[in-house]
């Protein structure tokens, strides 16, 4: 059976009920037990699993992470909670140094089966330092996986894959979209890793978008095909691995792309994948692939400012047109 | 509060003058929050203004401060204005920060406010090098980091303090102790004391009622004096409460602190309230000037949020810009 | 008048001269003064300008960076000394939370004039945690500039160029390189950021190296010219910001692009810049941009191991014969 | 040395035995390195072998340590062999980390070494998560965290002792204060007291002459079973010294320490030459027994280094394996 509910609560019940079935996994972070961390995705946790397995922190980021990292050497499966994705730089040395690289570096004798579960996104009005998207760097490191749930039902079935996972894996939730809800089952049900999600098909024009974009880009689709451009839309739901074949499989038929991403676009996400592409399907395209990542600007408080860092459906069906009609291409 | 000499009326009428001003700025910030006139959240100083104008009083106008999330209190201590700060807060183009930093990120240069900061002890290592960069530059100026007890939990502290106490930096670490870390009383998640942790690096400590605008002057005016001397750094727990939630959102609080204990540090000990009784009964103001005080100021922070509700959002292609300094649009450079 | 001189002195002398010249410089550091760094780049420093700006720390790196973004917003202008790269993971949030957005975040009322110089570079047999190449995740930052200098002459005239810019720069020097001579004027010269060097001119494809990779680079373009094949070699010099006109200009010519870098692949340098190509030459190319970055995994200690991990002359001569002779065009 | 009673014997002698294997392992390590025959370079133990020993034999064997950059000596003393650790310094297949580690990374799962580590203090939170595990899991196990003087400016440790002192975690923090971070004295760049420093967390510290394997083991001894019943956390300084370099390349290095108080240290505080006159004196051993035992061990790591010389190094397609538990070439899968 299948309820809508909220990303929120997805996440909630995706670490019950492995919760449940392994008692080696605990929650570590601030504010996770009575207050159930200010966007309260963790509440009523505390209340069935005790302080034990939901453990307040000290606002001791690097120390907790590294906590986490010798716990998970040693039998237990700890989930970190890090309030904000901004917070990631301080805790850079523990997972990227230290959980990223063990296994590696003990020709495999240990592992660290760990998740760190954050946010992205913004237009929140939370200025620089909470705003930002931050899944390109951590992206970057061998041996870290990078999920980017795009909805409560990913956010579900992708959380429980990344508890059960031996390996590090950081998971980006949207803030903006923890009261959105969607189709959820009531049974069990996970997301293996480095399957895309094909959302919507199309012939004329491939939209890849990750977290937050995937919206804008269903969005975008939508506003397209009033005017009769068909556009498929890919969530690749991890990046790291990254479902390079379903992305290429579909540019190979539709001959455009146009990749949107939340975090900065220079040195992110959407060159990595457009430089897949235009690689890898390079006699299909009929155009250059586009780019859309958040603006190269840290990102402002004031609305008027913060609203115009990061793609719009609108933006990406006006670019969208560009290329289809191929007023782009000349250019190039 | 300890009985004082009458020699200090002016220095006495501008600590409470800005304390009135700390809380009538903030009952407007709240105010624009919960009719949704506000961009975002804030957190509130209200109850915190005697750490705050106790310390700033002690200070030049060219002697730096860090703040913190919790910032507004120390920006107006030090000096700044209201229509600019609320300006900064609905992120209008004539804000300290042209409207790009908001909240928590005022930084108000002209009076040595090296800025708030959203990173909670963020702004530990900015505040021993500003004191670094005084020293070595041959200026006289002294550095007050204000954090909160949440915020000694940061390992960055230590590494900074270690280097303040080798290099005799004139740095003031103050830490506001309110109880609270967010959701949860900072006793649950800090081991030990707080003043030994500074006092094993060789930090000559103290601690101070921080509800007592006086003894926090007094305390800050010595400590002041004698890191201008090279005799720092020092540090400084400032017992003190919050009188809202967290931040203006933060309103079922039940579950981690009780209505008793507000009302009881509300009712007993207001820095404002029992500031204006002592100057009443030491002769220095009366009843009504008191009145007078908070009319005026009230009416001035209400002119200013208008000023500011009416002033204009930054233009759309200032949103590349002051990226780099010496760089006009960024975009265009990168 | 020219003589040749290291890497390190190159480094040393471009400091000595700008602190001669500005007495708000210092330098702050582990083991910066009497040590002169590990490297020995810094020898002899301390002795001209003394304790007072040449200042050891502890191990601290997290304090220490911290401490010279508030003495850059205070008049100072500091240069910090991190022993490794990999050690950039310590300071993120200091660099990229506080250093990169200040100026922003104060409406251009603060700025942040510091140099963080470190280095880059494997095959030294040092292991995962002192043999990564950094730069991407610096580069992904609004706010900081990237400098990655390829000689002994690049070292100098981007450092002077660093010291005297207003913002946050971060410059990695190859470890390896820091004994490799090169022409050096004695003369006072400083190397513009923005501003690629084209290296050697060439028809048939362009060989964009950075850091460690241009001489990579310009050995593959001696073995291919003997077989032929006429390689243009680019050093962008600097990848924030990032001369992308002289890039373009050099593949609308040659139609051919691979891009070499030290860095991870995935998610890295050189993803962003064979996406800007691809995008921006795109009628141009006559066959897929190819990407050369080092191997996607933690550095490997054994040496039968790390060598393979890093992208060398014949690796990169190997891969523009194929894209010249159009091998790898067909299977795209 | 305290006298000791003499039921000890087989103690005694594998404390012994032990230091000399780190001093043997050592003196091959540094060899290897002068004959450019170890790639990288690497960072000797000797002189300090009492730490690592003293420690090492008051753990069993389920119980966790992790080391650091100069980790030879504790890889040795928590129970590792000479040939897999000279396969992994070499970089060979057979080494514990199949050569992926190297000496900066050394780790011996199966005696509970969870590993060296190349960044300073980088361990201190493993080592503190370790004994959170134990304790959340029903685990008797404690948990020793070596570390450097130097490392104790890093802020994480702050962090840590934070935590493992409000959990009361079986965790006890070893500092090996051998005077050098690198090539700086230490007591430059340390201020205060770094016993106070883990005090004013509430932790109980010691003091405890590292050169001396007995009162490093007593102390360990009644710390580690302490620990185990939840009396947790604790730290102890032992003061020691390093006799090479920094690392093996550190040759010229007047201008740091002198040569005369290196030498004092060999002549009179050899924690290995010191414990081989007493176990004389108290009539445990013989001189001869001594002498036997030592080149019995010489041999025996002469024969290691002699096999990793000829152990074949990981085939090339092992390069992507290990990156990912569970994925057996990280190429073909990112
Ligand atoms: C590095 C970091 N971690 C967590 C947070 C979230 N956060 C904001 S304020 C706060 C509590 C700070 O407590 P304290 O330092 O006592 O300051 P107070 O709010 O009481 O003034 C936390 C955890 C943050 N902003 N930065
Ligand atoms: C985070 C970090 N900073 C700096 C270094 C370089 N480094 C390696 S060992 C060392 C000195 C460590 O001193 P100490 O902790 O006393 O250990 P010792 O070498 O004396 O055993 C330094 C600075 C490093 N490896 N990691
Ligand atoms: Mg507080
Ligand atoms: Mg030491």
């Amino acid at each position: 059976m299948t309820r809508e509910i909220t990303l929120s609560k997805a996440v909630n019940e995706a670490i019950a009920e492995e919760m449940r079935r392994d008692e080696t996994i605990f929650l570590i972070g601030e504010d996770v037990a009575e207050a159930g961390t200010p966007f309260k995705v963790l509440s009523g946790l505390v209340e069935e699993f005790g302080t034990d397995r939901v453990i307040d922190t000290p606002i001791a980021e690097p120390g907790f992470m590294g906590i986490a990292v010798g716990a998970a050497m040693t039998g237990s499966r700890p989930i970190v909670d890090l309030m904000f994705g901004d917070f990631i730089f301080l805790v850079m040395d523990q997972l990227c140094n230290q959980a990223a690289k063990t296994h590696y570096m003990s020709g495999g004798k240990l592992s660290v089966p760990l998740v760190l579960r954050t946010n992205l996104g913004a237009t929140r009005r939370s200025a620089a330092q909470h705003s930002q998207s931050l899944h390109a760097l951590v992206a970057h490191i061998p041996g870290l996986k990078v999920a980017l749930p795009s909805s409560a039902y990913e956010a579900k079935g992708l959380m429980k894959t990344a508890i059960r996972d031996d390996n590090p894996v950081v998971i980006f939730e949207d803030k903006l979209m923890y009261n959105d809800k969607a189709p959820v089952p009531e049974e069990e049900y996970l997301i293996p890793f480095g399957e895309a999600n094909v959302m919507r098909q199309g012939r004329d024009v491939t939209l890849i978008g990750t977290s937050s974009m995937v919206q804008v880009c269903q969005k975008a689709a939508e506003i397209l095909e009033k005017e009769g451009i068909s556009a498929e839309v890919i969530d690749p739901r991890t990046i790291v691995p990254l479902d390079e074949e379903t992305i290429l499989n579909s540019v190979r038929k539709t001959s455009r792309a146009i990749v949107v991403d939340e975090g900065h676009q220079n040195f992110g996400i959407t060159g990595e994948i457009a430089s897949r592409i235009s690689e890898k399907a390079f006699y299909h395209l009929d155009a250059p692939v586009q780019r859309m990542g958040a603006m190269d600007v840290p990102v402002p408080f004031s609305p008027a400012l913060e609203d115009i860092t990061v793609p719009t459906p609108e933006g990406v069906a006006d670019r969208a047109r560009l290329i289809c009609r191929g007023e782009l291409v000349h250019a190039a | 509060m300890a009985p004082k000499k009458k020699t200090n009326t002016e220095d006495y009428l501008r600590m409470y003058r800005q304390m009135v001003r700390i809380r009538a700025f903030e009952d407007n910030a709240n105010q624009l929050y919960l009719s949704a006139k506000m961009p975002g959240l804030t957190h509130m100083y209200s109850g915190q203004e005697a750490v705050a104008v106790g310390i700033c009083e002690a200070l030049e106008d060219s002697d730096k401060i860090t703040s913190t999330h919790r910032g507004h209190g120390h920006c107006v201590a030090k000096g700044a204005e209201f229509k600019q700060m609320f300006c900064e807060l609905l992120g209008k183009e004539e804000g300290y920060c042209r409207g790009k930093g908001g909240s928590m990120h005022i930084a108000d240069q002209s009076h040595g406010n090296l800025g708030a900061n959203a990173i909670v002890g963020g702004s530990m290592g900015i505040a021993t090098g500003a004191a670094l960069s005084a020293r070595r530059l041959g200026k006289k100026d002294v550095t007050v980091c204000f954090f909160g007890d949440g915020a000694t939990a940061q390992g960055l502290w230590y590494e900074v303090m270690n280097m303040a106490a080798l290099w005799k930096l004139p740095v003031i670490y103050a830490c506001e102790n309110n109880g609270y870390s967010e959701y949860t009383k900072t006793d649950e998640i800090a081991a030990g004391s707080i003043t030994a942790r500074a006092e094993a690096f060789g930090i000559e400590a103290h601690m101070v009622d921080g509800q007592d605008v006086l003894a926090v002057n007094d305390l800050a005016q010595k400590l002041v004096a004698r890191a201008r001397k090279g005799e720092g750094p020092f540090f400084i727990e400032l017992k003190t409460y919050r009188y809202h939630g967290h931040h203006v959102g933060d309103i079922n609080r039940d579950y981690y602190r009780s209505k008793d204990e507000e009302s009881e540090w509300k009712k007993v000990r207001d820095p404002i309230a029992n500031f204006g009784k002592w100057l009443e009964s030491e002769g220095v103001v009366t009843a009504d000037e008191l009145v007078a005080i908070n009319d005026e100021i009230r009416a001035d922070a209400e002119a200013a949020v208008q000023y500011a509700l009416d002033a204009g959002y930054p233009p759309a292609n200032e949103v590349d810009m002051h990226v780099f300094a010496g760089v006009d649009h960024a975009l265009a450079y990168v």
